[in-house]
């Protein structure tokens, strides 16, 4: 990925992120978030990363963040009011955010100075073929733990949202 | 450079003609149904006003459009003007690009250069369709929400759960599929189904994943919110659902969207099941009929011809899905959910599960 | 190319927005969102250090994270359906049946 | 075609068990009636038992497995023995709760079940991923669970709070997960060790370090990460508030101490500071708030923080003799911990939980036996010799100062002081106060009784024959090798 590149997906991704912490809408957070997500699998497919691209498409624009508008339309949630909270709070967080940032551009920046060039790709990297090989061989466990954990996820949400 | 020119064309060929078959169906659904349930139709519009002739084809096309683009734009009040706005275009962009992954031909030779007959070559195009799938619902969910109507909010909310609900069956249902070809590229599934089962019986996706093609048609209607799936838009109850509150060519908009979903689960389920545009018997270099009966063909003749079984596949399941519309009645809603969740879902996992148990037998 | 301390500072930033959003906003719906922005920040590190490193291991963890996100947000979604029903309110600060 | 690698089943089988149990639960419970679900409760327990088994057979054993991404070692064993010991209890004791309170769930029983397989896989996993998956995979299932009594509107709330700080959590340690394999290039805790202790820590890896710690942090429930903790042990129905205190509290620390003790033992200089700060915070924030509660319930929720504090001591103590301090601990605090909230679920009844402090007035009289079990953890909590917890603190202690951590020590023995008033309290107003609220006739089921007696037999046997288990839980934690 080149530097060119690089910014035209970097800014609008913080941008939209903001937006979605700030906006009083919960709809238009939602669907910043989507656009988020869209950038950012466009920003997966630039890092060689196909097919993660295709499933962040997929799974996180495509159903979580679906899921979470219809939740917002169900619920029929209107802006959020003035947000009366400590200022306080706000203020602390807000800093702290900055200092967060901040403290982690010059860590990385530090770290960089004598940073490793990219490694050599290998043949098919980031392809269906590649991933699914790791998948089911030195992956095999963590798949199969999914396995209960989507079960979990399945039954916990009938039991909790069911009248 | 040439390479991007002849996508593009490609694109723009397929874009062109698949607006086209939309307005078509416009047309075949209005005198479509007309004939179905034995009464006339569209019959008003007439050419010059009073042709003796009622050429009821080019004066839906041509009178239809032209109505709902002169129409008022209405905005409701108190509605959200971008997203009002945003929603069609959400919901158009999705289904129209969708499209580029289909294989609509094998290999078109012109002078050395070999042109693959699909506008975008992904390896992955099974995926990408999906990706734009579960992307087409919030162009329809955005409708609902930024109307400020109460119809078009329930219509939005039955929208999303339903195209939710059903996209699981549809994905497990594809699954199966690229479990039997090994290949989440359509054109080489296309390519795969090429070979003769025993000889005479083609070897389409249809005789190896039956129970797959019936979930797929059934989540696929259900995805293009067609009746008897049409909950999201059903006039008794919720006015026209999701866009209750649009007008002139947003509504059209809407409307061409509903179509040209119907045409890429047409599209899909040629490709997928029906050979896409192979032809029994016939091969690149001619016809290979059973007892090694050989007649050669010019290249060019071979790609018409297996076009033109793309389309004519193409149009028997666009027919076939508005034929089933003007048939059954609509479901109710939790008939809707029951048959997605509790019915098609355990169909789908099952035919997953038997496929790869064939496909251990198989090859042991 | 930009070198891979661009992404992970992206990743960062991204990461700290998602923090902040989870302290500043008292409903509940844009605090979980901002939780599903954190773990996307965190795919963005993973996929990078994946291309930076060569090793498809960073890709891998990030198809399962993306499941435990799905499985998350099927399960905190049913949580603030539950809650709504029964309090008619998603917003925090009114949660406060029990106080220390 | 993809040729699988080969598995070793044997690995797997302490987490097989429960999963199947857990899938067999939720196929026996369609369409049994409500009075009939304590059975499910039965067969949850022998799945369980037979987990312990198997696990207790395979002490001794030490073979990674699946490429070194998850070992089969004692020290994992170990910690299943507690999780199962966790889980038999927590059933036992729901018997009875689920007929007081409202909820007709079979999937109670499942959930719980599939929670201990999390911890199980968190237990034996020696790669990130499989750590981060374990956990999640307990952590979904405790977040339904708190929330499983759905017309209560405090375990709504709990569940809310629980799911939303959970959530939160373990996006820092994805974080912290993420940098460490930026860092050293792999996600497989041998490796990263053997990075580790070659190349020193960068300031990356440190970074991902102190992530990693907000996230277990907020798990274990340690200050300042821990204010979830009240509230939602408070809200959660009481087995699960038990079952959150024990299991989920061992499981954390299963993984905390693995991948500290053990694969950034290397670097031990760098996080011991910040642990060291952890733990005195966290004991004296649970001591000090523990002491104004009105509510048992909650003040059990401050006193596991409090002995979260503990652990941390045990975690920095580090070595071996911390290490295994800090396993014997965690079944010396499983014990007595579950035993009180046995005595709590024993004393409510239908539409009335009876969890303040005055509803234990006079319970001294009216049933001697109970408070007397309740008696006996109190003090075991409190570190009276010769229970159990007197004998868990001590190792702990003894292992800081052998150490260095002289002022850990000492700082962990005057919060023990403090917790003395509150715990006492409870005894005080069993024995010494005068009461009306113990109702007249409880309605304990014999198997929350037996449950009471095992946690109460536990208490004492341990506390005064330490060697043996002591000995167990030296032997596990050298397995770690």
């Amino acid at each position: 990925m080149d530097l060119l590149t690089f910014f035209m997906l970097a800014v609008p991704l913080v941008l939209f992120a903001a937006v979605v912490i700030l906006h009083p809408s919960p709809v238009y957070s939602a669907m910043s978030l989507v656009v988020v997500m869209s950038f950012l699998a466009l920003y997966f497919f630039f890092l060689d990363a196909h097919m993660l691209g295709w499933f962040q498409i997929i799974v996180y624009a495509g159903s979580i963040m679906v899921l979470f508008l219809f939740v917002i339309m169900l619920l029929n949630l209107q802006n959020d009011p003035q947000e009366h909270q400590q200022p306080s709070l706000r203020t602390a967080s807000r800093i702290g955010g900055a200092v967060l940032i901040a403290e982690l551009v010059f860590l990385f920046s530090r770290s960089s100075s004598s940073e490793k060039a990219a490694a050599e790709l290998p043949e098919g990297f980031g392809t269906v073929v590649a991933l699914s090989e790791k998948l089911f061989t030195d992956f095999l466990i963590p798949f199969e733990i999914t396995s209960i954990l989507l079960l979990i996820a399945a039954v916990g949400a009938v039991v909790l949202a069911k009248r | 450079m040439i390479d991007i020119a002849i996508s593009a064309i490609l694109t723009v060929f397929i874009l062109a003609n698949i607006m086209n078959l939309g307005g078509l169906l416009l047309w075949v659904e209005r005198k479509g149904s007309a004939i179905l349930q034995d009464r006339i139709g569209a019959n008003r519009a007439a050419l010059l006003g009073k042709l003796p002739i009622n050429i009821g084809i080019i004066n839906t096309l041509v009178a239809d459009p032209i109505k709902l683009f002169t129409k008022e734009d209405f905005v409701p009040p108190n509605a959200d003007k971008f997203l009002h706005w945003m929603a069609p275009i959400l919901a158009m962009v999705p289904a129209l690009i969708a499209f580029i992954a289909i294989p609509f031909g094998d290999i078109l030779v012109i002078g050395e250069r070999e042109i693959n007959l699909q506008a975008a070559n992904l390896n992955v195009g099974i995926l990408y369709i999906l990706g734009m799938v579960s992307l087409g619902v919030y162009g329809v969910v955005l409708a609902g929400w930024a109307s400020n109507s109460r119809w078009a909010l329930l219509g939005g909310i039955r929208a999303s759960a339903q195209m939710i609900s059903y996209e699981i069956a549809l994905g497990l249902a594809l699954i199966g599929v690229v479990m039997t070809f090994g290949t989440l590229d359509l054109q080489e599934i296309a390519r795969a189904q090429g070979h003769m089962i025993g000889g005479v019986l083609p070897g389409w996706g249809i005789f190896y994943q039956p129970v797959a093609f019936f979930i797929f048609l059934t989540a696929g209607i259900a995805e293009s919110k067609r009746i008897p799936f049409d909950l999201p838009e059903a006039e008794a109850e919720l006015i026209s659902g999701y866009f209750t509150e649009y007008s002139g060519a947003k509504q059209a908009t809407f409307m061409l969207v509903d179509f040209l979903e119907s045409i890429i689960v047409a599209g899909l389920i040629t490709t997928l099941f029906f050979g896409g545009w192979q032809v029994p018997f016939l091969m690149r270099d001619g016809l290979h009929l059973p007892g090694d009966i050989f007649y050669p063909l010019p290249s060019l003749l071979v790609t018409l011809v297996q076009h033109g079984a793309f389309v004519t596949k193409l149009a028997f399941f666009c027919w076939l899905q508005i034929m089933i519309r003007w048939t059954l009645p609509r479901f109710r809603y939790d008939q809707l959910i029951n048959l997605g969740w509790k019915i098609l879902l355990p169909i789908a996992l099952a035919n997953v599960l038997v496929t790869g148990l064939m496909i251990l037998i198989f090859q042991a | 190319m930009a070198p891979i301390s661009y992404h992970l500072i992206l990743s960062g930033i991204l990461f700290t927005i998602g923090v902040m959003g989870v302290l500043l906003r008292r409903n509940t719906i844009i605090i979980f969102m901002a939780i599903e922005l954190m773990l996307n920040a965190v795919n963005l590190s993973f996929v990078a250090l994946a291309r930076h490193l060569g090793s498809m291991d960073g890709q891998l963890i990030v198809l399962f994270v993306m499941a435990v996100a799905a499985a998350e947000a099927a399960v905190g979604l049913a949580i603030i359906l539950m809650v709504f029903r029964n309090k008619e309110t998603i917003n925090a600060d009114e949660l406060k049946l029990m106080r220390w | 075609m993809i040729k699988l690698p080969p598995v070793n089943w044997l690995s797997l089988l302490p987490a097989i068990i429960p999963a199947f149990t857990g899938i067999l639960v939720l196929c026996w419970d369609l369409g049994m009636k409500n009075e009939e679900r304590h059975r499910l409760a039965w067969l949850g327990i022998l799945g369980l038992a037979i987990t312990a088994v198997v696990s207790f057979c395979l002490l001794g054993r030490n073979e990674p497995a699946f490429n070194g991404s998850y070992t089969l070692d004692s020290y994992a064993m170990f910690f299943n023995l507690i999780f199962c010991l966790a889980g038999i209890l927590t059933f036992l004791m729901s018997i009875q709760y689920l007929h007081t309170s409202d909820i007709h769930a079979g999937e109670y029983y499942a959930l719980i079940l599939f929670a201990i397989v999390g911890m199980v896989v968190m237990a034996a996993a020696t790669d990130l991923v499989n750590i981060f998956l374990g956990l999640e995979t307990m952590s979904i299932a405790v977040y339904v669970l708190a929330g499983i009594w759905r017309q209560r509107l405090q375990s709504n709330e709990a569940a809310l709070k629980y799911f939303l700080l959970g959530a939160f959590a373990s996006g820092f340690l994805l974080y912290g997960i993420a940098l460490l394999y930026g860092a050293t290039g792999s996600i497989q805790l041998g490796k990263i060790a053997m990075h580790v202790n070659e190349h020193g820590a960068s300031t990356i890896l440190l970074i991902g370090v102190a992530m990693l710690i907000v996230g277990f942090g907020f798990k274990v429930a340690a200050a300042p990460f821990h204010v979830w903790t009240p509230d939602v042990y408070e809200g959660a129905p009481t087995t699960i508030t038990a079952f959150m205190a024990v299991g989920v509290k061992a499981a954390a620390f299963a993984a905390f101490a693995r991948v500290f003790l053990h694969t950034l033992g290397g670097i031990h200089g760098q996080w011991e500071g910040i642990l060291w700060v952890l733990a005195v915070l966290t004991m004296t924030v649970g001591n000090i708030t523990a002491l104004v509660q009105n509510n048992v319930k909650r003040m059990l929720a401050y006193s596991s923080i409090a002995h979260a504090g503990y652990l941390l001591v045990a975690m920095v103590a580090g070595k071996e003799l911390g290490g295994a301090a800090l396993m014997y601990y965690l079944v010396a605090y499983g014990l007595m911990n579950l035993g009180a909230f046995g005595v709590i679920i024993a004393v409510g009844r239908r539409g009335e939980p009876n969890e303040e402090f005055a509803d234990f007035a006079g319970l001294g009289f009216r049933y001697p036996l109970l408070a007397l079990a309740m008696t006996v953890f109190m003090l075991s909590l409190t570190g009276i010799p010769p229970l159990v917890g007197f004998v868990g603190k001590f190792y702990i202690f003894s292992a800081a100062v052998k150490a260095g951590y002289l002022w850990l020590a000492v700082i962990g023995v005057l919060n023990s002081v403090i917790s003395a008033y509150y715990y006492i309290r409870v005894i005080v107003s069993m024995y010494m106060h005068e009461g009306d609220k113990v109702p007249e006739k409880l309605s304990a089921r014999p198997a929350l009784a037996v449950a009471i007696l095992i946690a109460a037999v536990g208490t004492i046997w341990l506390g005064v024959f330490p060697s043996a288990s002591m000995a167990l839980s030296r032997l596990s934690f050298l397995a770690l090798g």
